[in-house]
């Protein structure tokens, strides 16, 4: 890090800090005498980490209203995407081989369709509309007799547009198609309620929420239709879906998250909405400037903005030490515009100028106002540096 | 520096500290321009000098570019200004890459900025006592539109 | 835990305890303005966590004295084993089907080959001698002109039984096929060269050497031939082989880990050594006692014992508050036989009753010796309530 | 108690206090035992009591077997010593798999339990006066091997 430089840190859809007691709770199960025996142990200590892996997944039930034995441990949500996916695909792979997705999807979701692709299966890519959402006319138009799995994420990580999942859902039960859904942007942070929702699998990961990064999990939905091939294989753990030793601290950090969850979500949202309003209101007035994606239908957490005629790469730099993402974080290093903002219709120019601001929980509001300082004279250097005609 | 690190020190340098940011456009003496752009990712390069045709007394840049391509026009200025006007016919675009660790698909970057300043150049000619082009307007602006 | 019984630890070929320095780097990540951001960021803090990641990968490679670009982090052995089998058989699937490894790996490993020969790959699996060691003959018989891949484990996780990896690697380098090391057990623990190991592919788990659970890595020898499929996608991390956000805390965990190694390795054995002495000498004249694994090509961290005509089950129970294994922790639910030690010509008889210590760096002389107490006393106990003739 | 226990009180109880485990062979007057086994996991269960034919004045257990096996037989010696005979004759198989929450996997190994008793309580029918063998001998010993 840059010494002598303060970051001021709005990246939180890149990844969340960890509440403190979720990594004091990590902490008892690394410290001497903490719950540190393999979960698979059938000795005291063994069954004491056990104990501990169970309450954890009771906690993670609790925040989406589902049964913790719904509930697989994974890595993450990339894991547990690709579990999802090529799981409920290669294992329905008999009865028909058509898929359905969105190109706005996070690369765990497409590059995991890609590779399927590769392997025979039939992908149906749809198109969002300009607010970012997916028109319910088309999904159902492109459901066919052999489509096997329809996979739409909750919560955009670039835009922040919430999907309605619920009616996507609901049109997947009734053509009798899966659903999956990439709730790692949402889960913990938004309500969401397996009991009532038409979801069949939903990934999610510890490290969007304020818990550990390398922890996540998969839903998979009480029903017969919901079983899936395993990725790899080995041990009997988590009902041979995700075999290897279980990570205790991991699992007892995103247990302590999803509690903390339960409690601070409502009050963690406003107070994303209120910062979201409060650095709208510090930048609006940039000359050339543009929000992405439909305040409507946003995740108040993320704030995506782009200017015209202002080159992302040199604004990322002036932007020193405040830390915001280009495009996805995981895109970040490709360099390439967005896809997600090119499918909401941006010019590659419009898109490459793009900075994604998002906060949360341990944001304060004198990070917003710094960060508004920051981007502000930052925009204004680039200018003063850039030919006249082109800003 | 960790390998992690995009930019260099001296990159950083200039970006923080653009010295030669800025344009000599109407209103100064003996001030010649060029400009070049590129259409793929939106570059512009713009140089402006006041000169005798000779020597170069002052050299200003403007960029539409990441920070490399910015460094590498403040290193390119800082250099050449009080001296001949032929340095920028000679833009070491090799010693440039290295010094500011420019990465090699950036190269493109670095020949657009050859040729402003080859183009710049051309304007300097026109200011010598031979030439009698440039000595009424303050400006003359050479324009070239590149596609790499 | 059952409360007021101070266990007993002896079970680190399960898992270890994490090394407080271990711990310590890892809570120094997550505890505020740590290295917690994503590494995958191009933001300061980004770039901060990127260079903890490459630390840690370059701490992980000296303790195997190889490049940092040669090691993939995963989530652990298993994972780590299965990409290189799969990947590996998947990628040169086109060349040969035939693979070779032994009924006595680990789960992680038969179960992925088993998983092969339902994608139609052919195993052969090798049996070893009655020391629990390969016959090279029989592997050199075994390689065929389409034999793509040999999976022999370095340290066996039941019986402490080490193969010669440099004899087994010389003999795949010699026919040309790669040559895949499970090194769970050994990483950290026993001296690994890399640069001189005719080894292509090695995997390695944080949790077996001190370091944090749910972090391992995979080594790819820097030859065309090591291209592997990934197994699951989205993401650039890890050269694509690995895709998911890097878990910087765990990452680090592991670096330290590793860095502890190096230093620690040669008296960490010296320790396990005399360990070892001192618990077979309190325990060798217990009467019936065998032990499994021929001492004499054995990791000293690993004692495994047969009591014959005890019953393993109620043995267990007995030996509370004492943590050992029966047979392998990741069978240690199945209730099954060991297949290791049947292999090893026991009969089921002996193998139920078999109980593995393991113990390490943080084992104290008088754990053995209060193990030895509960040992021989629980023996003693269950004989008094068996019929007379079976004990 | 967590799911994650595989043995509940009672059963950690009678293991840690086996207070009928032991025999009444050799040497006992009006004693006999009956044994039976299974070769798979190699059971084995030895069960001895006094009796007069009538009554099980004192009933003991050798068993080789899994906790739970033990803890069975710890229970039903102690439920049905002093009792009637016949208690042999109706070992509450469903009642102690519920008590020592036996997993079903297991309940085999009752049926085994089961089986001892019935042969223990032939033996005991054998001590009442109209059969006189067993009068002599301290004890009979009925053996029983069975697969299940
Ligand atoms: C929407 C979405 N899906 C999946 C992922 C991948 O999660 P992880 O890094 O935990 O594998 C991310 C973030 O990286 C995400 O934002
Ligand atoms: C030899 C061996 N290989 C692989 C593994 C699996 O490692 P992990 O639990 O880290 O996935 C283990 C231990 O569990 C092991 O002992």
């Amino acid at each position: 890090m840059t010494p002598g430089k303060e970051i001021i840190y709005l990246d939180d859809a890149a990844t969340t800090p960890v509440d403190p007691v979720v990594a004091e709770a990590m902490q008892r199960c690394l410290s001497g005498g903490g719950a540190f025996a393999n979960p698979s142990s059938i000795h005291i200590a063994g069954r004491a980490s056990r104990a501990q892996v169970e309450r954890s997944r009771a906690q993670v039930a609790k925040l989406l209203n589902t049964a913790p034995g719904n509930l697989v441990f994974t890595s993450g949500a990339t894991e547990s995407n690709n579990l999802a996916i090529a799981g409920a695909a290669r294992f329905r792979s008999h009865r028909g081989r058509h898929l359905v997705s969105m190109p706005t999807e996070h690369k765990a979701v497409t590059d995991c369709f890609a590779a399927l692709e590769r392997e025979g299966f039939e992908v149906t890519w749809l198109e969002p509309d300009q607010r970012g959402l997916l028109p319910i006319g088309d999904l159902e138009a492109a459901i066919r007799p052999d489509t096997q799995l329809v996979s739409i994420m909750h919560v955009n990580n670039e835009t922040g547009v919430i999907q309605d999942i619920h009616q996507i859902g609901d049109a997947c039960r009734r053509h009798g198609v899966l659903f999956h859904c990439d709730a790692a942007q949402s889960a913990g942070k938004l309500p969401i309620d397996l009991s009532a929702l038409p979801v069949d699998l939903m990934s999610l990961t510890g490290h969007k929420f304020y818990g550990p990064q390398g922890i996540g999990a998969l839903y998979l939905a009480d029903r017969p239709e919901c079983r899936i091939r395993p990725l790899f294989h080995g041990g009997g753990q988590e009902r041979r879906l995700r075999p290897g030793t279980l990570p205790v601290h991991q699992v007892v950090g995103l247990g302590a998250a999803a509690a903390i969850a339960v409690e601070r979500q409502p009050d963690d949202l406003a107070h994303a909405e209120r910062l979201n309003a409060r650095l709208w209101k510090g930048i609006r007035d940039v000359r050339g400037i543009t929000r992405n994606g439909d305040p409507g239908h946003c995740f108040p957490g993320i704030l995506n903005v782009s200017i015209d005629g202002i080159d992302g790469e040199s604004l990322m730099l002036a932007l020193e030490p405040l830390c915001v993402a280009t495009g996805s974080a995981c895109n970040s290093q490709s360099g390439e515009p967005s896809y997600v903002l090119r499918a909401l219709k941006l010019t590659d120019r419009l898109a490459q100028s793009a900075i994604r601001f998002s906060f949360g929980r341990f944001t304060h509001e004198s990070d917003i106002d710094a960060a508004i300082g920051v981007y502000t004279g930052a925009v204004d250097r680039l200018r003063s540096i850039m030919p006249k005609a082109t800003a | 520096m960790s390998s992690e690190e995009p930019y260099n020190d001296t990159v950083r340098r200039h970006f923080a500290n653009p010295a030669h940011a800025g344009d000599l456009q109407a209103g100064y003496p003996h001030a010649v321009a060029a400009e070049v752009s590129e259409s793929e990712a939106g570059l512009r390069i713009l140089l402006s000098a006041q000169s005798d045709g000779n020597i170069i007394y002052r050299l200003r840049y403007r960029v539409f570019g990441c920070p490399h391509l910015i460094a590498a026009a403040e290193e390119l200025c800082s250099r050449l200004e009080g001296g001949p006007a032929e340095g920028l016919q000679d833009v070491p675009v090799a010693q440039l890459m290295e010094l500011l660790e420019v990465p090699v698909e950036k190269t493109g970057r670095l020949l657009l900025l050859e040729d402003a300043a080859n183009a710049l150049h051309e304007a300097c000619c026109r200011l010598l006592p031979g030439n009698h082009a440039g000595q009424e307007k303050g400006t003359k602006l050479a324009r070239k539109q590149s596609k790499d």
